[in-house]
This record gives C-alpha cells, structure tokens and sequence, in this order.
C-alpha cells in the first residue's frame, strides 16, 4: 500500500508507529527519500495529521496511517481537514478494539469511519479493499478522489489484509508534477491574492453556506462513485453482505454453500461510504434475507437494513475482539436463514 | 486443491518467519499465495503461529479451517492445532521441545529434532529452517532451492546476510532428516 | 488637515503585508502590535509573495484574514505540526507560527517542543499573555503565582495547578534551534527590540539556518482587567521577574 | 527638534490609549468624540508640539497612526 | 450543569477551555475545592480524559466537558474508558463544525455521540436534554447510569443550552461516601488481591469474551433505559422528530400548527443511545410522515429511518453551521407534508 | 541439589511484591531488570499494599499483571495524566508510572511535562532505550545520531529527524520537580545505583514531597539487533556520551 | 402573550450583559425565561445579539421570529432587526450612534442618546444601562427596582462592585429619558 | 570468602548471558540444554567457586537466579 502511495504521486508521509501497519512507515521512511519525499515520524498520531493538514495545504499529495486508537487521535484532524476542503489519503489497518485492544484483525471503526468519528458534519470517502492487489488498486484511486473532491480518503483495512502476502502488479506510477494543479494551495501569493485555508467562519451563514456546498460535493459522490461487487447473487435466495477481509472469506463460504445446493450470492461493497443502498434495496426485493457479516458487533448491518427497509430478513453475524469467522462459520451461519 | 498450512511455536522460534518463506517461495514458483500471521504480542513473545495457502487459482479465504499441514515447533502447538489438520494431512513436529507422539493415525507423522539439528549447525536459532527444510520435503510442494532462493534474497533485503549460510545449512539438514 | 507631501515625509504607514480589515483585538491588545511589527518586517525584507502565516486557535485565529500573503489556521496546538508540513513540502516558502500560550505552551507542548527540536526551518512567534484570551480568562501554563483568572478565581496556587512554564528556556535545552529569545512590549525599547528579534528570526529562516523561537511577554486588558497603560506597567514590574528578557540561543 | 505630523484614523483608533501613554511631547488626549464602533477616541490636542518620533504609531496596536516628519534639505546638524 | 455534577455526588472534574463551555469549567474551578472535590485544568482535552480515566478508575465520580474539537480529541480515551469498563460523565456543549467551525448551536456531532467517534465497538449512554432544568436532571441521573453499567455516559447539549439562562431547583445533593461501593476500583490491593483496570487483551478470545459480555450489558440498556417524549402524537398524522433544543423549538411550531388545525405531533427521544426505536415504529404505522429537524445535514435521521422501515415518509430538514431553525421555517416545512 | 537452609542464608529472592507470571521481555532485556528493582524497593518499603502502578503503551504494557498490587494500563503516552488523576482523587496511594522513550517522550511530551510542572507527588520511572521496542525497533525521540532504526535505515539524520532529546534535562529546567536523575544498567554499580535512586523517588513520594522523575538508560538487544552483553557495552561506551548520568535536580 | 426582545450592538457594548440582566430580573419577578446569546467572535469583538424571552407560561422556543421588543446599540444592528419587529413593536434606538430614523411607522421608536448620557455620568461604557432602563419603562414589564436589584447582585458575583453605583445611575437616567 | 550458592530456575531463565558476564568467579557457563520455551539456558558449572556474591541475580532481566550464602556465626574477620 506504500508503494501504491508512492506511485499515486504522494509525496508527503507523516506517521507514527503502531502495529499492525509498522511495515507501511517503514517502507515509506526507506523509500520517500528515494523519490524526493518527505517522510517524517511525526511525535503522535495527532502531530501527524496535522502535518498532513499542512502538506495538503500546500499541495502536495499526502498520506498518513495508523490504526484504530491512532486513528481515534486524529479525529479532530480529520475534521479539520473536512472543514478547510483538503484532500488526504489515510489507511486505517483496523485492530481489536475497544481501548488498546488487540492488534487482531477487526471492523470496529465502521462507524467512525462511514459516520464521521470526528464533530460537525462532515463525511470522508471510504475504500474497503478486499485483497492485496485491490489494496494497491484503491490506494491509487484514494489519491485521485481526494483531490477530485477535495475530501480526505480513508481505506479501511484490517490486520489481515495489513499483514498478509499477496503477490501483486504494480500500476505505472503517476509523475506528481503532471497532476492538475491546485490553484487553492498555499505556494506564496506571488502574482495573485492570498490563498486561505480555514474551517473557521464565525458567522453561522457564512459556515452554512460552506456546509451546504460541501454537502451537495457529498451528494454527487453519492451520485458517482458508489462501487460494489456482486458475486453469484443472480439466482441467490440468501446473500451475505460483508466488506473488506471478510467478504473473501465469505466467497469461500459461497462456493461451499453452492456446493451443498444452497442459492447464496454475496454483496460486497467496494466505497461503505458512499454506501450501496440501491443494489441491496434491489436485492431486498427478491431475496429471503441478507445476512451481514462483520467483525464487529454488528455496524455496516444498520446501513444494509436501511436498504433493507424489512423487505427480507436482515441477520447480522459477528465475531468480536479480534476473532476471525472462518468460512464454516459463515456457512453455519447461513444455513440457519437457508431453509 | 489449495495447499494450506499453519506454523506454530514460541514467539522466538521464527514461525512467523518460516511461513513467510515459504509463501515467497510459492509466489516465485508462480503459485497464488496468501500468508496470514496471527501473532501473540505485538511483534514478539507469546506464542505465535501463521497461515499459508498456496493454490493455482485466486485464494478466497486466508483463514484456513483445517490445514493440510502442521508444524509444530512446541507442545503448546501441537495440541491447539492437532485436531484441526485434514485427514490425510502432514504434521512436523519440533520433537526436541515435543516429547509426546501425535495422537491421530489418519496422518503422516514426522518427528525431527529440530533444535538439535540446528544447534549440530552451530545455531539454535535455525530451528525453523531445519522444520520449514523437512515440510518441503515432505510435502513435495516445490525443490529445494526454490525456498533457498527465496531465503537468500529474504535475508539479504533484512540487512541480515551472515545468516544466509546456516540457513541453507538448516534447510537442507532438515530436507535431509525426512 | 491633509499633509503637505512636498515638506513633509512619511515617517511611519500601515505594512503593504496588510490588508484593510480590521483587526478583532480587543483595544490594546498588544497582539495588534506584532501582527504589525510583522508585516513590517515581512515588508522590509520583501518577503510577501513568499510567506505563510499559520494562524493559531486564540485571539489571533482569523489572523490570516489580516495579512496580505498566504495562511492557514490551524487546530488548537499545532501550528508547529502544521508548518511543518507546508516547509517540508515546499522549503521555498517562509513559514512562521504565531501561537498564544494555551495553544503553544499547553495543549501544544509536544508539537512546540519537537517541531523546535527537529529544527524545522521555521519562526515560532510566541504571545506569552499569561492568559487564555478567547475563551474568556482561563489560566495559561504561563499564569503568574497567585495571578486571578476565571479558572483559578483564588489565584494560581502552585501546589494545585504548578508553576509558570518557561518555554523559551525549555526550547533552549534542545540542540536544534538556532535562535530563542524572550522579548517584551511595554515601552518604545522593548518594540524595538522585538523588531530586531522578529527581523532576525525570519532572516534566519531565510538563510536556511533553522528554528527560531521569538517569545513575546504581552498583555491581555481584558482579561486581566486593567487598561491598556497598566498592563505595561504590570509587565515592566511584574511579569519580567517570572520571565527574564532576553536572547537564550543565538547559534548563528 | 524636527516638526512632525500624525495623521489619526478614527474609525480604526479603539481607544486604548496607548499612543498617548507613549508620547514623550504630550500632544495627544482624549476626545469627547464617539466612533461608529463606540470608541472614545483619541485627538491631536497639541499638534505643534509634534516631533514625528513615531513613538505613538509604533505603540498603536491597530496601525490607526500615520506619522511624517518635516523634511530636512541637508541643513548642517 | 456543573452543579448537577457537583449534587450527584462528583468529586472530580478535568476540563480544559473551550467556548460554549467555559462557565461550566469555571464553576468548577470555583466550587469543587469548595466540597473537597478536584478540580484540574488540563493541559488537553487529551489530558483531561486521561485524567477522568485514572480518576475514574480509582473510584471516583468523575466528570469532563468540552465542546466539539475538544470531543474529538477525546475519542481515543473515551473508547479506552469503554475497553476498560470505567464509568464517567462528559458534557458535549456541541458547536458548529467541521473543523474549528463556529461556537453556534449545532447537533452536528449525533453520530458520533451515539455509533461511536472512537475505535472498536462500544457504546455510550447519550442523553439529550432539551431545556436547563431537563439538563440538571439529565447530570444527575448520567451519574447514576455511568456507575451502574459502567459505562461512559455523555450529556449531549448544544450551544444554546450551554448559553441559555432559565430558572431552575436543584435536586437534594447525593453524599458520595454513601453511594455503593466499588469493589473492582484501584483502592490499593489491602486485604484482597489486586485489582487491575486495562482494555489489553491480546489474546482475541479473551478479547471478544469481554466485549460479549460488554455488549449484553448494552442490550440491557436497551431495554431498560429508553426515555423519550411524545406530545400531540396521539390523533397526529404528522410527527416531527427532534431532540435537544431543536425539540423546544419544534414544540412552539407544533402549538403554531394545531392553531392552523394541522395535527402534528412531536416526538423527542431522550435517550438518543439507545434510540427509541419502538415509539417510532408504532407511530410509523399511523402516520403519513415524520419529519426529522437537526441542526445538521442529517444524521438522527438514519435512527428514525431504521425504525420507520419506509412506512411512513421520513422527510428531513436541516440546518447547517449554527444556523438555528425558528419555529416558522419548521411549520413551514411541516405544511409541505400536510397536504 | 537442595540448599541446606542450616548453614546457608538466602542472599537474594523473588520480590514479594511479583507474582509467578513470567515477564514477556525479550532475553536480556533491562525492562526485567526494572521491574525486578521496583518491586524489592516496594517490598523493602513496605508499600504493597498502597502502590498503584500505571502500565504504558510499549513492551511493559502488561507490567500490571507481574505485580502483586492494583495497577491500570494507560493510553499510549497519557500515563502521567491517569496518574494525576489516581493520586489527586487519593493521595493515599503511592504512584508511580512506568514509561518508555515513544511513550513519555514522543506521543507523551505534553502530558509528562505538564505532570511534573504541576508537581504532581508522583514517581516516574522512564526507561530509555533508544528505541520503541514494542512495535518493532522504529526511531525514538532519544535515538542516537546515526543510530539504525527501521523507520530511520540509514541511521537517524539529525537534518531530518533531529537530536536526542534529553528529557531529564527539560524536567529540571522546571520549578515542581524535587528528584530528577538519570541512571544506568550496565554494571553492577549502576544497578546498585538505580536501585537506590528508585528508592528515594519512592520515599519522597511517601513524605509526599512531590514529582520525581527517574530516568534509565536502557537496552533493546532484539531491536538493537545485538547480544544483551553486547547492549551493555555499547551504554557504558556510547549512550552515556549524549545522556550523561547522575541527579540534575534534588531539592529535598 | 410572551415578551421578546433582542438586544444588539457591538461587541463591546454590554449588550450581552444587558440580555442577561433582564432576564435575571424576569425570573426574579417570578416569570419563566429564556435568554439566548448569539455571539460574534468567541467572547468579544465584532457584533453580538441576545434574545430574552420572558412569560408566565412554560417557553417553547428561545430562538424568536420576532421580537415585541428591540434594542438596537448601532446602525447595523438597527438594519438587521428592524424588520423583524412584530406590528405595535417596540424599538429603543441609541442615537449616539444612529443616526437614521426608525423606517416603520407601526412600532414606536424611542431615540435614546445612550453614549452620551453615559458619559456624562462618568463611564461610556454604561450606554448599555441607559437603554435598558429605556427599555423597562418604555414597556413597563415591571418596576425599575427589579431590574436594579438584579444588577447589584450579578456585579457583586462578578467582583465589579465599583461599577454598581454609576450602573444604577445609568438605569436610571435611561428610565428617565423616556 | 564466604561461600556461596545460586539455584537457577530453568523454565524462568531465557539464556540471555547477563548473568555469566556479570559473574566475576567464573561461575556459570551455557549449558547444551533447552527448557520448554526453547532457551538454550545455563548452567553451574563451577559451583565451588560461587562467593554467593549476588551479582548475577541482580543483573538476571527474569529473576531467575536465587542466590545462597554462608552462614559465617560471628568468627572473627
Ligand atoms: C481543541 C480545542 N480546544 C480548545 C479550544 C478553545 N480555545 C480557543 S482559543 C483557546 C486558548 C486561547 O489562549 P491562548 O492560546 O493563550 O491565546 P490568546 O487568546 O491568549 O492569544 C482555547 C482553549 C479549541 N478551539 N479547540
Ligand atoms: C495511540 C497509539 N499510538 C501508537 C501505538 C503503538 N505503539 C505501541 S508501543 C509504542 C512505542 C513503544 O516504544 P517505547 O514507548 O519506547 O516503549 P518500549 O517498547 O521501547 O519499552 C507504540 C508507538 C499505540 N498502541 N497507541
Ligand atoms: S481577550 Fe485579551 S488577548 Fe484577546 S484580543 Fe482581547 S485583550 Fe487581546
Ligand atoms: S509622533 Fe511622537 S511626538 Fe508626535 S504624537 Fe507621536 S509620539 Fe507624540
Ligand atoms: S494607540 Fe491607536 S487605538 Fe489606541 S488610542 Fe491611540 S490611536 Fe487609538
Ligand atoms: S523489544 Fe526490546 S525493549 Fe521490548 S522486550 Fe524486547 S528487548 Fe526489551
Ligand atoms: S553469586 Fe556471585 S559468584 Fe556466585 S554465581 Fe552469582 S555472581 Fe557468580
Ligand atoms: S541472566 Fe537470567 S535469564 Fe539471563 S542467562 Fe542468566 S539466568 Fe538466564
Ligand atoms: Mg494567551
Ligand atoms: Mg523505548
């Protein structure tokens, strides 16, 4: 994911160590100098972002990554950088939570992710690759929909994908200096009036105003750039609905399941935010019941039974504290809806 | 069919390592691979094992139900994950740390002394070579050298060459112990 | 009564650096005071097309709106964290913070202290006022023993809530920055000097040399309420005995 | 001593009373005068005695004083 | 509010600065030495949590407030509290936002007070008063929830309740020396072995046996602590939904409607964790809409969408960046759904 | 072979104030040590059943578990402030936090540095290692120059990176503190000598004179990347070149 | 019937206070009240405005369309408001500082020349006073004493006792101006 | 010199060395066995010439090492 980073145009990596995403910094602290870019192992997770607050600013593709109580530091950051319209990748490699937790692998930051763990309205686009190679995949695409909307981009992964081997292809990388330019960032008023960055604006009309133009920013992400992937859910009687390392988890779950004659699909949402509302309402109107699977105590679930609405059964099934459903598991799970 | 294995043993004991030799070794060989670490503490301590999967098509699942092989560098090991091995399946066992047999006979049993062996080496850390050298074997997966290549080139990247020779040693010890 | 420009000259104007708007301090604040030194000093080494202001949270939070050059606010504390981040992405710009002693000195000791001792290539202008202006008059870190505040109405005691933090010695003890000094407002001397030091701090960073921390011990009327006049008085009498003036690093 | 002027913007002056605190010639004081934003503000009481120091302007926290001083064409001392 | 705290028996406040929140710190400053109580200014509202945390841990009632920023810089320590099973009081006196925003009322900050702004899964007590004497009661019995479940439990207020002036009585103070006794706090290990208070657990069964057992004492309070209030909703064909101060206003638009003959009805959770999510559904049935009013782009509305299930309309109307609805623009909208 | 308990007397012992858990420190490594010395010092004071310890972020993260008194594990960094609020809440327990270079000295800087400028009647134990030994040997504000870490893997560049920190130095530069020392590991002297300077922060916290800080120099053999007794040397010969040892500040 | 009213100026002059004081004095008269600040910058600088509502029923909404009552400290404030005003309102104009008239002609206007009546009793600053004393006899809500009671108290909890006498004064002379 | 004893407790010793190297009598060396958690631990080797001195223990990062001296009633020095 590092070097997806790199070769996305980053160029600014501010971090602080925290497992299991260590082996990211450490890639970046050896490589950044390597491409010209700055690498700095920020004194917190709360400095980082900051710093990231400020590169971005100045115009610089920027990333930063911890995992989740790092993440939970950063949080009046990330609305900082919601408020002031700059765009940021982060990487959360999710760990057992809550509190210092575990470093196993976990969903608990669903909702401070697609919700908005930080104050004031504000929503960050979320990516939840399901293997290696996609990881690179939505790191690149991070980049490119963070400066497109300027909204900070979360890809929200988990101690699996964070510490598992895959063999993957790089993409050709992209050269920083034919990026469009910002005509917003902070390079030194030469030759035109000063740029301000800011998300303080003392008049409530005027902070309105912001707010409203950004929130129709929202809702043409919500209108463009909603992905998914559905997988056997033509014929399905039964669909699990689940993101990240679980849904390929759960697509092992499905090839047993077919095998044993049992209709299930699977749907998996690429961006949990912007949510997949309309293939799950579509969903809900043919089969008997989406069964959600998390490793959590049940997040993305609200989403999938807002889809929902009670047109079919919504179970939720998840593991906890670290905990990883196997594909049996699931199965049992399954079956239990299956008749 | 997936090839599924789980490592397991000590914190020290580079379980953690092997495993993701060997999962090198299988993306060299052109294989699809996924290596899953579970650890006990964060980096160190504990007892800590891994996953492998190798497969000539895409991996769905990384977590794996029932492996079909186990090494077992350490008692603790061998019985957390005896039961879960397939019928059939492979199970290396440390039998210098592990002095019981493996209780199931629907699989291949293999006892090697592997701190032994390493330690006739001239370092005990090499335990995890002499295993990961013996499961090769065993199994059949791939040669030899496809591991040895991935090690050296493993080791190298690390800073850590001067390790490159016993390791090569442990590994065809281990190859060798079968 | 217009001026004669033919006889006369114009000995003092508004900095170029500034725009029109009007300040928000309160009347007296010495904050206007350094805002303008500033822009004076950005003037007089032509630097405008080049600088970023990162503004604190405090009384000098929309402080960017004042300044005719590029700036950014940054959340409470971390300007240091901020600057940081614009300097390394682009070393050509003059950055500097200016952070009161909540922001600096409270909630931002970490940024403040490892920023300095990172050396990043910055001016850190430091608004000791012993007080926390915009919330209303809480204590600083930098409030005097047994001074009144909103949030220590018996006066600061020692043994509940510690002693008057001295940043600038503190920065001292690192090894990167390259100038710190403590500097003050109350009478025509003391501008001066903080000019100087201003002056310096920035010609620094223009050199490339490093960190500077230029600490001004300023007052604050309204919350320590008392007119504009008393305060210098209270700051030449009393607040230089817990703070001595003066440069602690000159490495250059 | 040079002659000088000072030239106030009301609408900026808050005040505070600090020019007048640092002008050594006492040509400031107090008006009986309010500004838009309810400030009591200052006036040029004595303007002759003006020496274009500038003490004033660089005391002023909200930049309300311009200050010229009369030209000296080169006059011995 | 800090009254309340200081009568519920709180003996420990940590607080840092924050506008609209500062009278409340102040008061404490002022009256906690008063009592024999503690009272600290922070360095941070990161300090500040922390402090709560150990406070807390050992034994005693505690209490923090802040507003927005200052909240979001406590989510890591508020999920520590959770992880560890700690109970304390935090005061949200929400502002505008995102970023630094403005200190006008908002409601901006709803999803994360009630999904949880920090990492893992976990869950506070969020009550949501809508007027100052409401508040005081509200104090009083968070103080009462955070010990008996042992969870944290936010007040979450806005910046007109924060600066809003109403008469009030004050309830008897509770002593603290009578309360019940905490046999798991840190007390020093005399005569019983030691007691130790920590969310680490590596081992992910472990992990996940306490997150289990946390989140069946979630569920109990999800059926035993839902407090929430109807007005006119017994002949009405239309409901506005609102909490807070947004809930008062709606109150005078609801008397404005009935005297215009529209039959609207007002329904206002109390407790907006857990959410009522059962009045609504019975509602739901007999409506033709409810509209949700929030200070912000729309977040309750999801809870009343969960529980309405497309039944009823679920319209929505917000305002943004501390813009505050009047009873006027609420009927107004009222009127686009009595038709 | 039994010890004949007639003629011979046990000369050294497990700590009462331990329990049986084996620590999960790496082989060789001075958090052990540490560990070991707090626990008799408790023992010999008499305190167990008063001693509270604050566990840190970092490989003693677990350290509640070892002791046979009531302990609570601390956000990363934050130690000093759950530790102020223990002790303020009951000034009866006996405090002490046990903290590693990230945790008190990085992510902690401002919480660390507030506690001991409020004065806080708490003992800090800080060990420095040089490293973040927890999460796999990245650079610690106290790196060495030059010194090989992963997040610095061609040594730690002060131009990048900047200096060691000496963060007893910025202690004693404050007004509270009573005790500020800094201690080593490396030989049998030193360790006689740490164990006496953790014995008298813990006494003067019993005579409730206030904030001690007891600073260590410690190893890290596994991120090191050395031989424990090779760790030993490279103290004596190395470390205690940028952190020299002895008491910077004892005002009882 | 409840009484609304909206104070509004700089920031500066007292007009916050003056909110807050009527209020008190409200509750002291044994009315329910709200009182809602809306500030400018946080804590000062820039324009402020609060709205008191006082009743003798329970208050529904502290935020207000219109106001019975308004009292505008500067032109800015006047423009903002004005409008705003129910019919047969009442609006309290400082003219020391406005100096435009009232538009409407279906409220009453009173032009008050607070500043200057402030100063001439010594302190500018208590413009804020004379209006609101101007305000309590132009409605007639209740006595004067209760307004002046409510003052003493809320400076003396404020450790301003020396500002209650030339205060009282100002309520006074507002009283009077009307 | 007094005498001394040392008892190690093998399942508790990691095999780190420091006590070895902390011994100044020559006491313990690596021993060729290794305990449960696969350290190779040490040994007494020389037990004779153990002082009961201590150093070791206190230089042991796992307590591992319980040390014994003499009991030497009152002898003249
Ligand atoms: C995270 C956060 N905490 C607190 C605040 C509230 N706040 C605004 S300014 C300020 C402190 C102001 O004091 P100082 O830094 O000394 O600046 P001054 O106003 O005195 O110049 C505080 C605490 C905030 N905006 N954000
Ligand atoms: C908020 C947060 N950030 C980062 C981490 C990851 N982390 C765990 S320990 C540690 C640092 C360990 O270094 P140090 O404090 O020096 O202790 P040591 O292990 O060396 O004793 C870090 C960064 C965390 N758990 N929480
Ligand atoms: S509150 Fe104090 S520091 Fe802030 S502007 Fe007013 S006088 Fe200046
Ligand atoms: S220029 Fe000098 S003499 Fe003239 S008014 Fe200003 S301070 Fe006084
Ligand atoms: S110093 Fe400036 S603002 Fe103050 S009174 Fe003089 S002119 Fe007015
Ligand atoms: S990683 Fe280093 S500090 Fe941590 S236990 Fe191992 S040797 Fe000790
Ligand atoms: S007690 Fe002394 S002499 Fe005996 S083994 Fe230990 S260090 Fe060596
Ligand atoms: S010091 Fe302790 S752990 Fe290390 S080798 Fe000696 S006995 Fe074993
Ligand atoms: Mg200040
Ligand atoms: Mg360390």
């Amino acid at each position: 994911m590092a070097e997806a980073g790199i070769r996305a145009g980053c160029r600014a990596y501010f971090g602080y160590p925290i497992t299991p995403q260590n082996e990211l910094l450490e890639y970046m602290a050896a490589h950044m100098p390597k491409v010209g870019g700055i690498f700095i192992q920020a004194e917190s997770e709360v400095a980082a972002i900051n710093m990231c607050y400020g590169a971005s600013a100045a115009g610089a593709r920027t990333m930063t990554s911890s995992s989740s109580p790092g993440i939970s530091l950063k949080m009046e950051g990330i609305s900082y950088l919601a408020g002031a319209d700059l765009p940021t990748v982060l990487i959360n490699v999710v760990r057992g939570g809550p509190g210092l937790g575990n470093i196993a692998p976990a969903q608990g930051d669903y909702f401070q992710a697609t919700k908005g763990g930080g104050h004031g309205d504000y929503r960050m686009i979320v990516l939840a690759p399901a293997t290696i190679p996609e990881s690179i995949e939505l790191v690149m695409l991070a980049f490119e929909l963070a400066d497109r909307y300027r909204v900070p981009v979360m890809v929200l992964a988990d101690g699996m994908l964070g510490q598992m081997m895959e063999p993957v292809l790089f993409p050709e990388p992209v050269d920083p200096a034919a990026l469009p330019a910002k005509p917003w960032a902070i390079t030194g008023a030469r030759g035109r009036r000063p740029n301000r960055i800011s998300s303080y604006f003392l008049d409530p009309a005027e902070l309105s105003a912001r707010n409203v133009k950004r929130q129709r920013r929202y809702q043409q992400i919500e209108e463009q750039e909603i992905r998914y992937e559905e997988h056997e859910t033509a014929d399905a009687t039964l669909v699990v609905a689940a993101y990240g390392s679980v849904a390929r988890i759960a697509r092992t779950a499905v090839r047993m399941a077919r095998s044993e004659g049992i209709k299930l699909g699977l749907l998996r949402p690429i961006t949990v935010w912007p949510f997949p509302y309309s293939p799950l309402r579509a969903l809900s109107r043919r089969v008997d019941a989406i069964l959600t699977v998390e490793m959590n105590a049940g997040q993305m679930v609200e989403d999938v039974r807002l889809a929902v609405a009670e047109r079919a059964e919504t179970p939720f099934y998840g593991k906890l504290g670290g905990l990883v459903p196997t594909p049996k598991d699931i199965l049992r799970e399954v079956k239990r809806y299956a008749s | 069919m997936d090839n599924t294995f789980i490592f397991a043993g000590f914190g020290g004991q580079g379980v953690i390592l092997a495993g993701k030799l060997l999962a090198q070794a299988g993306a060299d060989y052109g294989l699809e691979v996924t290596w899953l670490p579970s650890y006990g503490p964060e980096m160190r301590g504990g007892t800590a094992n891994c996953t492998v999967v190798l497969s000539d098509e895409p991996i769905g699942s990384p977590v794996v139900d029932n492996p079909s092989a186990l090494v077992a560098m350490n008692l603790p090991s061998l019985e957390r994950f005896e039961k879960a091995v397939v019928e059939a399946g492979t199970v290396v066992v440390n039998s210098s740390l592990v002095t019981r047999r493996v209780e199931r006979n629907d699989v291949t049993e293999l006892t090697i002394p592997a701190n032994d062996i390493a330690a006739s080496l001239g370092n005990p850390r090499a335990a995890n070579m002499v295993a990961l050298g013996a499961l090769v074997k065993a199994t059949g997966i791939f040669p030899l050298d496809i591991i040895k290549r991935a090690m050296v080139r493993m080791l190298s990247d690390k800073g850590s060459g001067k390790l490159i020779e016993v390791n090569e040693r442990a590994l065809e010890a281990g190859y060798e112990a079968v | 009564m217009p001026v004669n420009a033919k006889s006369m000259v114009k000995v003092f104007e508004r900095p170029k650096s500034l725009t029109d708007v009007q300040f928000t301090y309160c009347p007296g604040c010495h904050h206007g005071l350094v805002t303008r030194i500033i822009a004076h000093t950005i003037d007089e080494l032509g630097l405008q097309e080049r600088t970023v202001v990162v503004a604190p949270v405090g009384c000098s939070v929309s402080m960017y709106e004042w300044f005719h050059f590029d700036g950014i606010q940054a959340s409470h504390g971390r300007a240091c964290a901020v600057a940081t981040g614009i300097k390394r992405v682009n070393p050509h710009l003059i950055v500097f913070t200016y952070q009161g002693d909540g922001d600096l000195a409270a909630i931002g000791t970490a940024e403040s202290i490892h920023a300095a001792n990172r050396g990043e290539n910055i001016t850190v202008v430091f608004i000791n006022n012993q007080i926390y202006g915009m919330t209303g008059g809480q204590m600083a870190p930098t409030t005097l023993i047994g001074q009144w505040a909103t949030s220590c109405p018996t006066g600061r005691d020692p043994a509940l809530a510690g002693y008057p933090i001295r940043f600038a010695e503190i920065v001292a003890q690192l090894d990167a920055p390259v100038y710190v000094t403590r500097q003050s407002l109350y009478d025509q001397k003391r501008i001066m000097a903080t000019k100087r030091a201003i002056k310096k701090a920035f010609q620094y960073q223009v050199e490339d040399k490093g960190y500077s921390l230029v600490e001004i011990l300023a007052n604050c009327p309204t919350n320590w309420r008392m007119s504009p006049v008393e305060t210098n008085r209270r700051l030449a009498d009393e607040v230089v005995k817990s703070y001595p003036l003066g440069d602690l690093v000159d490495r250059v | 001593m040079p002659k000088g002027k000072i030239v106030i913007d009301k609408e900026r002056c808050k005040g505070c009373g600090l020019c007048l605190a640092f002008c050594a010639q006492d040509v400031l004081a107090y008006s009986t005068e309010y500004n838009q934003s309810g400030y009591n503000i200052i006036w040029v009481k004595e303007p002759e005695r003006c020496i274009g120091c500038a003490f004033c302007a660089q005391a002023c926290p909200d930049i309300a004083i311009e200050v010229y001083r009369e030209k000296k064409p080169k006059q011995g001392k």
